[in-house]
């Protein structure tokens, strides 16, 4: 404990809080200049002194709701806390930057969608479930986005590679985890008449 | 289930698409039936489309068992496999480029056919026969399930699309960062010169309390700070007790004896008064301090 | 198709703002997430209606009071405004990500380490000590890190300054006192016994 203490003082100049307006300071600092979303662990690492979870934890709170009426809003993904712009300043932002944003086709949406819920899965097991070809320029889009990535290779003739999701997708989607994306629709006896109506 | 419940006639939204040039089908996501050219005899502009529109044959037969609103546990194998290879047959005399997915559902959906057409073999004792259908319904449904899936996903809102993480900057030169030592820096470094003394001149260091050497800094800088003269009774913080008290006496001893300091007492029992040998005082800054120099 | 309108309307008709909170929050937004300073003229393409640079620049100056006593600060640059970290922050950034401190050279630590061995000492002995000429930047970069100062002057000729190590260098050092240095019996009986076995 003494040589933590005596470590981080003389390591940094960072002074030590002495109360939570500070800390909340702090925090607000960092989370605004990180370059990624920062963990509960990665949060603590930034104080000189020790903070516990739970304190964190009411401070980020508190900080999220201070920015409730403001542009921004404090959001938890998979990898931790960030800040992230709200989507109604969205226009105000493209007027100045007008670049459209990627607009996947069919086939990048439903690619991603099984290999989100159905993870690890190989190329073959897409096709399957698809029932045609998947292109290599698909998984490579969903690769490049950082939102896919080889995890293993199933033990089968040929070692396919396994495709899962990536932390970045997650966060790029403002999910926490896996098991935060939209339930699957249950679909059984009839295909969905109340679909099959909207059609008609 | 006839015929005629799955083939629409519906050459009036052909006549739509061609019109807007196939623009609608690109952009109806997961709806592509609503518009389409149903009718058998497709202009090869929107079957181009059409084929466009679907994402293979399982997208195809959906589109075709919503159509006709039927149950996809009991699916009509005749009259679907009639209407997909209808279209399949379309797209083909169309010399369009038919993806060999199309054709292998196409042999699927007639194997099924013929072999519900086929007695059906007693079961085994305890178990079901199954379904020739089973393997495409199971299909079926997974598919139709991922579709909807990501039409879920593409609604999330999404980095870059929807919102942008906020990054601010940071300008690193602002922090000056300034080497770092400890303690065992500086025992090394000392043992460097050690080692470098006793190789070369063979300077003995002689071993010193550090004490002491530290008082004689804390006197120096009492005095410079004072105006250089101070009463020797001044010079002693009693609160600091004994062992602090010998230690902060043998310093100014010590400084005495280097000349750095004098005492001096103008009679028995007189105050004794402590002044800096050099009586000036070293920074400019402090010469405020100059002027009250007993000198 | 109706997300596709919801999307090209609201990119259109960014609400022209009816007060200046509003049109200050859209600012606000546009200059916390822009990767670059952003110029007058690019932040007037902003808004929908037209906004004079003099309205522009009350506005901008009002942001920067607001965020006067926040851990970010608006700053005018060559190219234009942009939010910056304030320098206060940036320790606590550099706990996240550490970087490899600077290190002194060996004449620095070798003449800290007699200054503080042997206190006070003048730049003649500390030359005698170690053999060589110091410098006077190495004395002036202890000197200007607040760790040694002239606590008098000798009284021989040419009245040499006397060093000595300040309290700063021992709350740097997290130590109590000189006492506290590593001592230096220890380490010549280490290097005799080292030079004992090097000769054996």
């Amino acid at each position: 404990m003494d040589d933590l203490n005596t470590e981080a003082s003389s390591r940094t100049e960072a002074k030590i809080p002495s109360n939570t307006a500070q800390l909340k300071r702090i925090l607000e600092a960092v989370l605004l200049s990180a370059q990624q979303a920062l963990s509960v662990g990665e949060l603590k690492k930034v104080f000189v002194e020790e903070i516990g979870n739970d304190v964190l934890r009411v401070l980020l709170e508190e900080l999220r709701a201070e920015w409730a009426e403001r542009p921004l809003e404090l959001v938890q993904v998979a990898s931790g806390w960030r800040f992230r712009t709200r989507a109604e300043f969205l226009p105000y932002l493209e007027r100045l930057n007008p670049e459209k944003p990627p607009k996947y086709s069919r086939a990048v949406l439903e690619t991603l969608a099984i290999i989100a819920y159905r993870q690890p899965v190989t190329r073959g097991d897409i096709e399957e479930i698809r029932g045609v070809t998947v292109s290599t320029q698909v998984v490579k889009a969903l690769e490049e986005r950082g939102w896919v990535d080889v995890v293993g290779h199933r033990d089968t003739p040929g070692r396919p590679a396994l495709l899962a999701t990536t932390k970045k997708f997650l966060d790029d989607l403002g999910l926490r985890s896996v098991a935060e994306l939209p339930p699957l629709d249950m679909i059984n006896q009839t295909l969905d008449l109340a679909d099959a109506q909207q059609t008609a | 289930m006839s015929d005629n419940a799955v083939i629409e006639q519906v050459s009036e939204s052909a006549a739509d698409s061609q019109t807007e040039s196939g623009a609608p089908f690109a952009r109806i996501y997961g709806q592509p039936m609503e518009q389409l050219p149903l009718d058998l005899y497709i202009p090869p502009d929107a079957m181009a489309v059409m084929l466009d529109a679907f994402e293979g044959p399982l997208d195809l037969l959906l589109y075709l068992i919503r159509k006709a609103n039927v149950n996809v546990l009991d699916i009509p194998m005749a009259p679907l496999t009639v209407q997909y290879l209808t279209y399949v047959e379309a797209m083909r005399s169309q010399n369009l480029e038919l993806a060999a997915d199309y054709l292998v559902m196409a042999a699927m959906l007639i194997e099924i056919k013929s072999r519900m057409l086929l007695p059906k073999l007693k079961a085994v004792e305890g178990e079901e026969v199954e379904d020739p259908r089973a393997e495409l319904v199971r299909r079926l449904i997974e598919y139709e399930q991922m579709k909807q899936a990501a039409h879920k996903l593409d609604e999330l809102p999404q980095a870059e699309r929807d919102f942008d993480w906020v990054e601010v900057w940071v300008e690193k030169s602002m922090l000056q960062r300034l080497p770092e030592v400890n303690p065992d820096d500086l025992r090394d470094a000392w043992t460097g010169i050690v080692r470098q003394a006793k190789l070369h001149t063979r300077h003995t260091i002689q071993r010193e309390e550090l004490s002491v050497r530290e008082h004689m800094g804390v006197i120096l800088r009492t005095l410079r700070d004072a105006g250089g003269f101070v009463e020797f009774v001044g010079m002693f913080d009693v609160t600091l007790g004994a062992q602090v008290l010998v230690v902060h006496f043998l310093a100014m001893l010590e400084l005495a004896r280097e000349h750095l300091l004098e005492m001096t007492q103008a009679e028995a029992f007189a105050p004794i008064y402590v002044r800096l040998t050099d009586g000036r005082l070293e920074h400019g800054s402090e010469q405020s301090d100059g002027s009250e120099d007993p000198e």
